[in-house]
């Protein structure tokens, strides 16, 4: 029906390949054939290990068409992550694209005695590999076309063997605390949830959307396999990580996700880019985008707007919006999400005041994505929406919420004990998130429910709200907030190495790298107006007026997932931080004004090294609770 | 790993392709060369070692027929000459780098490697002001060839960059890329590495090591880098003011006492 | 047949049989080159300093013969008005250096050498503004009767002309040779940072150069502008001395001066004995064809060194 | 700014390798080309047509051709007068001698003849490199033209050397030389004309002929040992300049001038043209015509500045300071923007196309 529609493009020797639908679903046969010509079976486990590759998602499809399961692994996992993911899923068979992860898996082979086949769909560099259990996927799928041949109606055969309630996916969550579960999920639960999204967003095979995201991510398998599938629209896969801003601008996608760390970045660059420009450039910018900040949200959410302003807002589009949309290949979305965690409001509003339709939207593994979104016109900074089509939701007296939906997984593989303690028996799913409805019906979530506290004088403390709330200035990357039974609140800062940079290059200020930036008094300045700032905010609001920053210090190193301090995804680990970093959390709760420090840091190329460092401690001022609250 | 790690092959050369025999050059009055003669076998990689002013650059360009010597022949493929226009040489599959890199500075990357297909078009001028059916199946079948050389020595980020303006590291690597695209059987280069730091050097290594393993082409390099030469080569020629001091294995000639005592006189880098 | 005996058989009977008529064309061919030679010689020096051929040789030779005669016309003595000119050349000089060339240094060969065209419309135009574009006849009283050495009769002009060309060349060699800034100016031509060791600054040592390319253009402007009056040709007979430039090397003087006699003696000899095998005339082209067949066979010009090309 | 980009994404090398691969730059193309075709020939009158844009197209294309053999192969020739002239007067013995010839033919038939001779006299161009090969090519310049006057043959015998152009007709009886074709006619054949020409010249800089002169401009020595043979390569480009340039001569002499002698190519016609491709931007098709426009059009703004602000000089002055002026500005362009217009228009694209960022 649809045969001859791209299905899926790959920037390769610098052209978009293309292959249509009709062509995928032979590539993908052929492949399902090959596995089985090696004797991949119903049930069995192929890993998944590679950036986003057409190949690889072939494979993964061509491992349900066989009736096994998918398994995607980070392709910037460790060799021992890798280990633990192939080994408590009994994979039999992998799929890596290149020679680095395929010399990671010979690395582990022998500690995963249930690995029997690896392939590999980049012979650069192969040549020499010539074990009898590595295969060259182009080889595999021959085998695979004659297997095919020999064998007729054993891929009919094979699909209609398959259930709706069969496991389709196997992913593993990083997990905040202890190791990665492998979330099950059925192929009604992805196909279901990929419909509803579809049917609710109005997602047609007229949509471009871009895959760049890591396959391990439930996202990107939702969005760039499932919606792709049911909505039948391209897909395509950037040439490189390094290339993803080139491609986006060449695509220009009209379904787009992305977590709000990357829409952080790009309004960085932008400012970056633009405090280079002339400076009347930058009077025409600042003044167009100080236009857009008052009206431009408005006119999105079809308000009303002074003729007057419509007009100057015209003008600002000609001028600066849309080739602004244009240069970040953002002037044909129709639909933005962003999701993973809170996004800042400032950083939404830049966006939505270009006209760009991006929503928040509040998801998780355990729902095969989707559990609340904002309807279109309903979008908040603050909130994340109302519940998607076929989703229920209830908040827990304590505050939880919980929603059941057709999306719920099946389960944790071989892990009956965490998927009781995460799923009620008739279908009710903790998400583990502390937050309610307001009044219009969107749901606000405020932060991991057991990580909320109390300071001793029994006021709220919400750490990520606080974090988050420090995290929307682009001189921090990463904050680590402290206070749950203390008396009062503490930060660690990790501050933006390319936003500091430039501010310090700016000013003429010579620096060697970030320990060096870091321990700067300017620097301390810089960040500690952000902190003041937070604390006027936080004074505002009657619940959270007493969590307002006490102390703060600058960490001399980046929190790296390297070292364990952050999960893949790029989250805190905050029990791991406070173990490591004991020193430091006393002497934030001390009057000491520095401390010395040595920590272990862990090199790009795997080597380990020391850092000493003298990290200074400083204070920041608190803003009193205004009157006004008081009396109301 | 190690139980798993790709097992490098035992290296296997064909019969001697090109053949040096008692060549001497001379610029009015000053050797550059005198009685030089080696052979290289299929698929060898080769490398002239020698301090500067050896006549080493002055070989190479005896072999692709910039220069031609007084004295002496070149037997290539089983065919003898002694004189020869380079663009000949050219077509009968041998490539070079230089020393000093000769990329077209006015041409991006791609119209650079573009250029070392030139030998193998053939549509004529016609055709080409037309720009319509055979000119540009060809055109387009050669850009494909292109961009596997560009994907191999991983430049598509230049790829539409004039040359001009990219740093010394990635010229270099443009201008292989350039003799590349010639699908030399022959592969001259004038030290590769000049100028390079480690990491660029290593990478460069692997891209020579690649280009011999995986299209089987013979190469002749000149390179100062010690460590690099003893480490790519799979045979040594040393060169001393013109003349042949040693020739063998790397091995061989790191003990031969003529080479050292030549060596140890002259600072190295 | 008959025109191949025009040009292979006639003109070697006719210069057999009237030998003095022959070695009259000859030595007037040679007092021509000699002009040629000093317009070359400007093109040189110019281009040995500073890397840039001058087209603009041509239109400073006509600038110089105009303001001369303007000035006279305006009733200047003609000592003053030689010596006005000469400032107004230099003046000239550092005008470029600080407009023009300063502002292009490091710019290709071929944008110097379009500036030079610019500037030479820029000097036709100005100079025939102010001063008008009627022929002038210039008349520093040199006599022009006809000499007699031994039956050849030669025209007391052109003595008079190829001595002062003699004399210039000889300043010149001891100018280059003797003094300081000379030495300066020739470690330019080899070597522009050794010549900034000398301790003269490049823009310095420009601005004399394109002086004394000025003042050799005065010469050969006073020269010419005698012979053939002042007037807006004199640029073209500057043309002339482009092939002088190829037969000599653009950076030899004793090539610019050799070639000069060589292309005056050639362009004289072909007209006279050859022109009517071809219908007269050839003067246009015929030192063009001299120096590029000549080319052809030693790319090197008279007096370059042989090109040994490295990769 | 005008630029939008997104999305417009190539999934096949021909679509990569377009000449306009922006889809902003093929709408501006089309809108320049029914302006041309379209708007010019209906709005503009007779002046207009005939005193500036024809010279304009007749220029563009000898800037054209000079520029492929400057721009692209790097030969630097100061002999277009003479290949142009070598075009208009091989038009019109053609036209002359075979009157039932196609017009089309005959200038295509010239520009093939102009080429042979470009060839001759690219000979020189395998020795001598440079400075040397510009005053070589002055000798075909002199040549040329002495030959052409010298010659009452190549006039027809005509007593003031001045050869006249035939009427001819395409399509039937639509005339586009002569003294009788409407202005009109004339303009839209040398239009159709130029913008083939222009494309046939973008094909060929574009295709390995092209990239076989860059190369020999760029390095020649290097070109060489890849495998590129100078001899034939160099003779190519002055075989394809010359015969733009023959063309361009044939047009000026038949349908911009209806007649013409052969002083009109002179050296300082080679000097012009040289201009046109300096100014407006060597190596750049586009170029050509940017320089032709600007060469064009300057003298007759200068000539009429002084009248607009009731200035009243002589002619003669006027004349003078229009060389005075002409030559101060080519200094301050060079000065200002030494690769040309093209490489302002090429600044303010890329400017556009990342706008508003300024990188």
């Amino acid at each position: 029906m649809r045969g001859s529609r791209p299905a899926i493009r790959e920037k390769d020797f610098g052209i978009w390949q293309t292959w249509n639908w009709a062509q995928t679903e032979k590539e993908i046969r052929a492949l399902a054939c090959g596995l089985a010509a090696y004797g991949f079976e119903r049930g069995d486990r192929l890993a998944i290990i590679g950036d986003n590759r057409p190949q690889l998602y072939w494979a993964m499809v061509a491992a349900q068409y066989d009736g096994g399961v998918p398994v995607p692994v980070y392709q910037d996992s460790v060799a021992e992550e890798m280990q633990y993911v192939l080994e408590h899923a009994d994979a039999r068979f992998a799929i890596a694209e290149d020679q680095e992860q395929v010399d990671k898996l010979l690395e582990i082979k022998d500690r995963c005695p249930r690995l029997e086949h690896i392939i590999y769909k980049d012979q650069r560099g192969m040549r020499d590999y010539n074990h009898p259990f590595i295969h060259y996927i182009e080889d595999v799928q021959e085998k695979g076309r004659q297997y095919d041949a020999e064998h007729p109606g054993y891929a009919e055969g094979k699909v209609n063997e398959g259930k709706g309630s069969d496991i389709a996916i196997m992913l593993y969550t990083s997990g905040t605390t202890g190791k990665p579960k492998g979330v099950m999920l059925s192929h009604d639960n992805l196909i279901i949830t990929a419909r509803n999204g579809a049917i609710q967003e109005g997602l047609t095979e007229n949509e471009e959307a871009l895959a760049y995201l890591p396959m391990a991510w439930v996202g990107d398998n939702l969005f760039s396999l499932s919606q792709a599938y049911v909505a039948g629209f391209c897909v395509s896969c950037p040439e490189s990580s390094e290339t993803v801003l080139t491609d986006l601008r060449e695509i220009g996608p009209t379904y787009f996700f992305a977590p709000p760390r990357i829409f952080e970045n790009i309004l960085t660059t932008v400012t970056i880019r633009m405090e280079d420009a002339a400076p009347f450039k930058q009077r025409m910018f600042k003044y167009f985008m100080e236009l857009a900040k008052r009206v431009g949200t408005r006119i999105l959410d079809g308000e009303q707007v002074s003729f007057m302003d419509r007009l100057r807002y015209m003008a600002g589009n000609i001028l600066i919006y849309a080739p602004l949309k244009n240069v970040l290949g953002f002037s044909r979305f129709r639909v933005a999400y962003t999701a993973g965690e809170a996004i800042g409001p400032e950083i939404f509003d830049f966006y939505r005041s270009l006209g760009i339709n991006i929503k928040q939207l509040y998801g998780s593994t355990e729902a095969s994505v989707l559990i609340t979104t904002q309807p279109n016109g309903e979008v908040r900074p603050d909130t994340v929406g109302k519940p998607c089509l076929d989703v229920d939701i209830r908040i827990e007296d304590n505050g939880e919420v919980m929603f059941k939906s057709p999306g719920v997984f099946v389960g944790y593989y071989k892990n009956e004990e965490a998927t009781a303690e995460t799923k009620t028996s008739d279908g009710w799913v903790h998400t583990g998130d502390a937050g309610f409805f307001d009044a219009d019906g969107h749901l606000k979530i405020i932060d991991r429910a057991k990580d909320v506290g109390k300071l001793t004088d029994g006021s709220m403390f919400a750490p990520k709200y606080l974090e988050n709330k420090l995290k929307f200035f682009p001189f921090v990357k990463e904050a680590v907030a402290f206070g749950n039974e203390k008396d009062y609140v503490a930060t660690f800062i990790n501050i933006d190495l390319e936003a500091v940079g430039n501010w310090a290059e700016r000013r003429n200020l010579p620096y060697s790298g970030y320990t060096d930036l870091a321990d700067r008094d300017d620097v301390y300045d810089l960040v500690q107006e952000c902190i003041e700032k937070v604390n006027v905010d936080l004074a505002a609001d009657e619940h959270l007026s007493g969590s307002q920053i006490r102390r703060f210090l600058i960490l001399h190193k980046e929190l790296d997932a390297d070292d364990g301090e952050l999960t893949r995804t790029r989250k805190v680990r905050r029990n791991f931080i406070a173990d490591r970093y004991q020193e430091l959390i006393d002497a934030l709760y001390s009057d000491k004004s520095h401390i010395r420090v040595e920590a272990e840091v862990t090199f790009e190329d795997g080597r380990k090294g020391m850092i000493k460092a003298d990290v200074k401690i400083r204070e920041a001022a608190m803003t009193t609770v205004q009157p006004m609250k008081e009396a109301g | 790993m190690d139980a798993y790690a790709p097992q490098k092959k035992e290296r296997v050369f064909g019969d001697v392709v090109l053949s040096v025999d008692d060549i001497s050059l001379s610029f009015g009055g000053v050797q550059a060369l005198a009685n030089i003669s080696f052979g290289v076998r299929e698929h060898q990689v080769l490398a002239i070692i020698g301090p500067n002013g050896a006549g080493k650059s002055s070989m190479l360009n005896v072999i692709n027929g910039f220069y031609h010597p007084q004295q002496g022949t070149i037997t290539y493929k089983g065919e003898t000459r002694r004189q020869m226009k380079p663009h000949q040489a050219a077509r009968q599959g041998v490539a070079r780098t230089f020393q000093n890199i000769a990329l077209f500075k006015g041409m991006s990357t791609l119209d650079n490697i573009m250029t070392g297909r030139n030998t193998m078009m053939h549509r004529n001028l016609l055709w080409q002001a037309l720009h319509v059916g055979p000119a540009r199946k060809e055109e387009l079948e050669h850009r494909e060839f292109v961009e596997n050389i560009i994907d191999f020595l991983e430049i598509e980020h230049i790829r539409k960059t004039p040359v001009g303006r990219l740093p010394y590291g990635l010229q270099k690597r443009v201008e292989l890329g350039r003799a590349l695209a010639a699908q030399p059987e022959l592969l001259l280069l004038d030290e590769p590495m000049a100028g390079m730091n480690l990491e660029e050097k290593e990478d460069m290594s692997r891209f020579i090591l690649d280009v011999n393993d995986e299209f089987g082409t013979t190469i002749v390099l000149i390179e100062h880098d010690m460590g690099v030469v003893m480490d790519i080569s799979d045979h040594v020629v040393v060169l001393d003011y013109g003349r042949k001091l040693a020739d063998g294995s790397p091995d061989e000639v790191r003990s031969n006492q003529e080479v050292i005592d030549a060596y140890l006189g002259v600072a190295h880098d | 047949m008959e025109f191949l005996t025009a040009i292979f058989v006639t003109p070697f009977v006719e210069i057999v049989s009237y030998p003095i008529f022959f070695f009259e064309v000859v030595i007037g061919g040679l007092l021509a080159g000699v002009m040629y030679s000093l317009v070359a010689l400007g093109f040189v020096l110019i281009f040995k300093a500073s890397g840039v051929f001058n087209f603009a040789q041509g239109a400073m030779v006509l600038f110089a013969a105009l303001t001369l005669v303007g000035l006279m016309e305006h009733g200047l003595p003609w000592w003053l008005a030689l010596l006005l000119t000469i400032a107004v050349m230099v003046l000239l000089a550092i005008t470029v250096e600080k407009v023009v060339l300063r502002k292009l240094v490091n710019q290709e060969a071929i944008i110097l050498f379009m500036a030079t065209i610019g500037l030479s419309y820029f000097l036709d135009g100005f100079g025939q503004t102010i001063w008008g574009s009627d022929v002038k006849v210039l008349d520093l009283g040199i006599p022009s009767a006809p000499l007699e050495f031994g039956g050849i009769l030669v025209n007391e002009f052109d003595i008079v002309a190829a001595v002062s060309a003699g004399s210039l060349v000889a300043v010149l060699a001891v100018f280059f040779q003797k003094t300081r800034i000379g030495r300066a100016l020739r470690a330019v031509a080899d070597d522009h940072q050794a010549a900034l060791s000398v301790g003269i600054p490049l823009k310095t040592i420009w601005a004399i150069v394109w002086s004394v390319a000025g003042l050799v253009g005065l010469v050969a402007g006073i020269m010419w502008g005698t012979k053939l009056g002042v007037q807006f040709t004199l640029t073209l007979v500057a043309l002339k001395a482009l092939p002088v430039l190829i037969l000599g090397g653009f950076t030899s003087i004793p090539g610019a001066i050799i070639g000069g006699l060589i292309i005056g003696m050639g362009e004289k000899v072909a007209e006279v004995f050859w022109g009517a095998a071809f219908g007269g005339a050839i003067e246009d082209w015929f030192a063009y064809m001299l120096a590029l067949v000549f080319l052809l066979f030693r790319p090197q010009g008279l007096f370059g060194d042989k090109i040994i090309e490295r990769v | 700014m005008l630029y939008r980009e997104a999305g417009q994404f190539k999934s096949s090398y021909d679509e990569d390798q377009a000449i306009f691969p922006i889809l902003q730059d093929r709408i501006m193309l089309a809108i320049v080309l029914i302006v041309a075709f379209v708007a010019v020939p209906l709005l503009f009158n007779e002046y207009w047509l005939s005193t500036i844009m024809l010279p304009f197209l007749v220029f563009s294309l000898a800037a054209l051709g000079l520029n492929l053999l400057t721009g692209y192969a790097g030969q630097l020739s100061l002999g277009t007068g003479g290949f142009m002239a070598t075009g208009a007067f091989a038009a019109y013995k053609l036209a002359v001698a075979f009157p039932e010839m196609n017009i089309i033919i005959v200038f295509l038939l010239s520009g093939v003849i102009t080429a042979g001779v470009g060839v001759l006299f690219g000979i020189p161009s395998l020795r001598i490199k440079g400075f040397y090969l510009a005053v070589a090519t002055l000798a075909s310049q002199f040549f040329l033209i002495w030959m052409f006057n010298k010659f009452p043959w190549f006039t027809n015998y005509s007593s003031s050397g001045v050869i006249s152009a035939p009427p001819r007709a395409v399509f039937g009886d639509y005339f586009v030389t002569g003294s009788s074709a409407s202005p009109q006619a004339k303009y839209l054949f040398a239009l159709a004309f130029v913008a083939l020409l222009a494309l046939a010249a973008k094909n060929i800089v574009r295709s390995h002929i092209g990239r076989g002169w860059m190369a020999i401009r760029d390095m020649d020595i290097a070109a060489e040992i890849i495998g590129i043979k100078p001899l034939q390569t160099k003779l190519g480009a002055f075989a394809v300049s010359s015969f733009y340039c023959g063309i361009s001569g044939a047009l000026w002499a038949f349908i911009y001038t209806s007649s013409v002698e052969a002083l009109a190519f002179d050296i300082t016609r080679s000097f012009q043209i040289l201009f046109m491709v300096i100014i407006g931007g060597l190596g750049s098709v586009l170029g050509s015509f940017l320089g032709a426009a600007f060469i064009v059009l300057l003298p007759i703004l200068l000539s009429n500045a002084p009248t607009m602000v009731g200035l009243n000089i002589s002619v003669d002055l006027i004349s003078h300071m229009e060389f005075m002026i002409m030559g101060a500005l080519i200094i301050f362009f060079l000065i200002v923007e030494p690769h040309g217009l093209a490489r302002l228009w090429q600044v303010a694209k890329e400017k556009l196309r990342l706008w508003p960022f300024p990188y």
